[in-house]
């Protein structure tokens, strides 16, 4: 679960890391008197979660009034990354000498957590990492103990940070560290930690990734979450709502599975055969017929989808319950939208295939079959539309 | 000997009186499993499934001569069952099924159990199962016919795919082991190698990968430099995009090189490990290794 | 550091752990007052920090008006131990069917905290523990991780403690032992932890011990320490103003050195050679003019005091220093209340011999001599008085 | 070899900018120790006692060969300060002279040591020497004298009197080790008399111990079953009333029957070790026993 920005710059504000002044707006007029409030020179800064909005065009310095309007209009409402922008943020620019970069994540080759420090902040720290991997300093933590103050020092000073900032630096660490602890973050990071000719130190950006298994024990994040849904999409609000794993592709194949591993071998099927997957979408373990009925519901949402495939192998999971979900599903279409073709195996599949309304699905025997299938569909029925009930 | 269960496992279901763990005790006894105690706090003196429950796993261990435990507690609770299993000596084996542990929990989890000899399988996993001897998880029993060939895979139901395309074919199993999709798991796929390459049951393995991660170019390595046992493959994940998460924490495709099924396939396929491009391709491949 | 019973339950109440319903009372009227407030039947509880509070009368049960006013004329002023009562807790009476023991405590032979559950509450937990050890379930935590909630539950059910309310045993065991943590305890206990006839769970006493070294990262328990202070005695008092490590003993040798190893040795000699130590005082490492004289001002405010040996070995402690100390301390007297004897090794021993006024004070060259010098005095002084200037 | 330290020890000093640290690096320099760096965090590039001064140990470790440390950090920072020594691999030797450290820091600290090879000595002592070598720590170098007696205390102006003693009366000194007195510290009478046990320049051994805690009796049990080298002792503390805190953390006696001045004289003499009444008398013993 990703913070907005002012989510995260609220967090670690809180926290006691140093941030600019700033102020949230939704509309122009909003945005102006953010700017007159925090003061000038500002950065008006488009809040969707995406990443490299500067280089896109979501982030704007403004010197006077007539830059800030200028910059909220062009701003809000505008599309990022298939993201409509609804709000800014309006933050003093902060003059500085030097852009940091510091991190916290959980490295999974070590199966701990990892703090990393750089002098090359301000631009994309991925691209840094791939072609200078040297660049980054990265202190392991133990998990047991946490992180230690000289381990902060450490890794400032390897990284050869400015001495006269780096006591500071090394603080912002720390509680960048302890926040990610206490708050079960996935990644915290600060792209750039500012240092200023004062050598202050200030968050000018703040990412805060939060575990969405360990949100139960921290209310004040999931509402959070939720408040910072106003940037979702469609597809996205409903994948959110009926709580699948849900990712949107851009090929015409909707795909439906039990368990990622399958899931995804259905997508490389999908591909192998000539196709092109238009989702990733797994309904999970142990699913009943509702869950199922809803699964195609999102499918058939996406416009672009001309086929669908159903892959079900059965552990926990019932052939019968989930043969059940479909054809109530399809039976309250006077036209099944888009042709489904299905796979059922393992516990209960032969029931549940006896079960299937065949007048409106076509059933398959192997997962090769059924993938075959669907992909011969999607290709005709790209010109036709839907199937005659 | 079989590999980390088999008829000779006395097992402790811990969470044995919740849902999950009711319905699958009851599958893992008729399966034949040798389920000797379950253990959840507050309920010593039940029984469910004709096994007596106890408060403490050190108790089942104690009591009911446990030495291999399996897991059904909810997440939040889930980390804290873990430690308590590791603390009890006599386990060698915990397999934990339970799906949503808070990866900083799973951290200290696998910290704890770098300082113990035993193997902890998962989370997030269908299980481990010896068929005709054992089966620890939620694993469809059914699908399975004891045989020659090890299987390890992070993922549940393409485990199951593989498998039901081995059984179809003739070809059983030694024994199968989810070791999980979660970013932090107990056992790797290294780690389960090398039991199968110590296992004189085992002719041939099958290792199902994801994207994400790196624990597929470790097991790449290994296999180059010390399996005799013949290994094939399968990656999951060729069509993902980078950066999206695809379900289990484990499968996102970092961007920086690794982590892609690409680098995983070409990995394994310089380690001599024949990849499938499809389920029923593996297979062709087993009977080839054999 | 130790919190008084009142302010051991407000930390513990604090942190989620029941307590029975109470009031502090300093006169016999807000004692009645209290016991109305919080309802009949009551305990009237003397606030002095010593153990065996109720078998020394300190603790008395009241069900009316007249027994509260009776119990608390009885209790409030009263000398407990050398303690004067000058204030107690009323508290509601718990009405219980079983009495527990919990514990948490650094266990220094194994040099890592252990948390401890018994059921033998209610009674001297200490007597338990040395006639009967295996009454008293005890759990190793690591100092890494902290402890498990499993550990807690571990402890509760091992040492037998009732299905029905093991459940809220452990759970104020964790709670306990999370304080302990952060709070930096040294011990942290609970006897009786009550069980009422509903298996609901009270701490009928809470004992808090703070770790001294870490109180500066504790500024709410300084300041519980300091308005503790009311019970001390007047030497207590003065050692705290001072700073200085001290405890009084029965005997009439004062005695004052550095390093509590050394001023035991000292102790110990004295008895060795017939006489009887009053006091351990160690003015530490470093000690300047002033502290020495303080030290002196110390022991020479014993009225038990006959003579009082001085035992300095410097390392960091500098001989000439304490030299100046002494005749400083010494020459605003007319007489010197009692008889002192010094003896100097080590660092610039040979210069303060040279400084000290041999009129004021006996120098001795060897432990040994000094000893037996300050016990010979004592015996005479007894009878004496002061050393005429 | 020396015990612990000696001539070719490379020293760096932990918080060498404070008062202390550099008051008694100028007193360790004299003395003739090896002080090759200092470690003070935005220090780096400055000098103490023509000392030069790193950022972290690492750096002093790597830049200047330091292998051993010792701290003179303010007890707040100290626990950090000795996790930071333990954790560069080229440190085989930590004295912590620190006094009033939290003991919930040292058991982190404690715990994190068993997990090294390294040793570490206190806190809350006057440290480590091995006279004519090298000197770590508070001690006043000149009342020791190179010899062959080893020495092993609790308290440091205790160990002075010996010291002294032993001096005055011609029997000099191989290495003497103040463990320092607090509940919780790293090497214990044990592991010191196993240095001494295992070296070749020691001929006996004093051991002072005091009340409080069980060391004393582990010891005497060490000493009857493992030792060849004579050892005599000393216990502080014969006069001193259950249940009150004397001065050092430690020295406390718990009434439970080990702990006591009393407990501990019974088990040295149990093992054969001769105990003495006053310093005077244990240089006594030490003379019987070479």
């Amino acid at each position: 679960m990703k913070l907005h920005e002012y989510q995260a710059k609220e967090v670690f504000a809180e926290a006691g890391i140093p941030t600019p002044a700033s102020q949230l707006a939704g509309t122009v007029e909003e945005a102006v008197a953010a700017a007159e409030s925090v003061g000038y020179p500002v950065a008006v800064k488009a809040q969707v979660q995406v990443g490299g909005r500067g280089k896109a065009g979501g982030i704007v310095l403004a010197d006077d009034e007539s830059e800030a309007r200028e910059a909220a209009e062009d701003i809000l409402g505008m599309d990022l990354k298939g993201y409509t922008v609804e709000r800014v943020l309006v933050e003093a620019a902060v003059d500085f000498t030097n852009e940091l970069y510091v991190g916290v994540t959980m490295d999974r080759g070590e199966s701990k957590p990892v703090a990393m420090v750089s002098t090359r902040g301000g631009v994309d720290i991925e691209e840094v990492a791939a072609e200078d991997p040297e660049a980054i300093t990265r202190e392991h933590v133990d998990p047991a103990f946490g992180m230690y103050p000289y381990q902060a020092r450490k890794a400032v000073y390897d990284a050869g940070v400015d001495r006269a900032a780096a006591g500071d630096v090394a603080s912002v660490l720390s509680t960048l560290y302890d926040l990610w602890e206490d708050k079960d973050g996935a990644d915290a990071e600060i792209n750039p930690l500012m240092v200023t000719a004062d050598d202050e130190v200030v968050a000018a950006d703040a990412v805060f990734n939060v575990d969405e298994d360990a949100l139960f024990r921290h209310p004040d994040l999931a509402e959070m979450e939720e408040e910072g849904e106003f940037s979702e999409t469609e597809l996205e609000r409903k994948a959110d709502e009926y709580g699948f794993d849900y990712v949107r592709l851009s090929g015409n194949v909707g795909i439906i599975g039990n368990g990622a591993g399958l899931v995804m071998t259905t997508l490389d099927l999908v591909d192998h055969y000539g196709g092109s997957p238009a989702n990733f979408l797994d309904v999970g373990g142990g699913a009943k017929a509702e869950r199922i009925a809803n699964a195609l519901d999102m499918v058939f949402s996406d416009e672009n989808v001309d086929a669908v495939v159903f892959n079900i192998f059965g552990g926990i999971t019932r052939g019968d319950e989930v043969a059940e979900g479909i054809n109530q599903a399809l039976e309250q279409f006077e036209t099944v939208p888009k042709p489904v073709v299905v796979r059922l195996a393992g516990t209960r599949a032969t029931e549940g295939m006896e079960i299937l309304n065949t007048d409106l699905v076509t059933v398959e025997g192997t997962l090769e079959d059924a993938v075959q299938r669907a992909v011969e569909y999607a290709g005709t029925a790209a010109d036709s539309g839907g199937v005659e009930q | 000997m079989s590999v980390l269960i088999g008829e000779d496992s006395r097992v402790v279901v811990q969470g044995i009186t919740g849902g999950e763990g009711r319905f699958h005790t009851e599958q893992m006894v008729e399966y034949g499993t040798n389920v000797v105690a379950g253990a959840v706090p507050g309920k010593g003196g039940q029984e469910v499934a004709g096994v007596p429950v106890y408060d403490t796993v050190a108790e089942a261990a104690a009591e009911a001569d446990a030495d291999t435990s399996v897991v059904f507690v909810p997440p939040a609770f889930a980390g804290d069952a873990c430690f308590e299993a590791l603390s009890v000596d006599e386990l060698d084996v915990v397999v934990t099924i339970t799906e949503g542990i808070p990866t900083q929990d799973m951290s200290r989890v696998y910290r704890r159990l770098q300082e113990t000899d035993a193997y902890l399988v998962g989370p997030n996993c269908p299980g481990v199962i010896t068929p005709g001897e054992a089966k620890l998880g939620i694993l469809p029993g059914n699908i399975f016919e004891a045989g020659r060939v090890g299987l390890v895979s992070r993922s549940g139901t393409l485990t199951y795919q593989v498998v039901d395309n081995l059984t179809n074919r003739g070809i059983g199993q030694s024994t199968a082991i989810g070791i999980g999709g979660d970013p932090i798991i107990g056992t790797s796929f290294v780690e389960a190698l090398a039991l199968f390459e110590q296992d004189d049951r085992t002719d041939a393995v099958v290792m199902c990968g994801e994207i994400g991660g790196e624990d597929e170019e470790r097991a790449a390595e290994y296999i180059d430099e010390y399996m005799t046992t013949p290994v094939a493959g399968f990656i999951a994940g060729r069509t993902a995009p980078p950066g999206k998460r695809m379900g289990h924490a484990g499968a996102i495709v970092s961007g920086s090189g690794t982590g892609t099924a690409e680098s995983k396939i070409t990995a394994l396929e310089d380690a001599d490990v024949p990849v499938g491009d499809t389920p029923e391709q593996v297979v062709d491949h087993v009977e080839d290794l054999l």
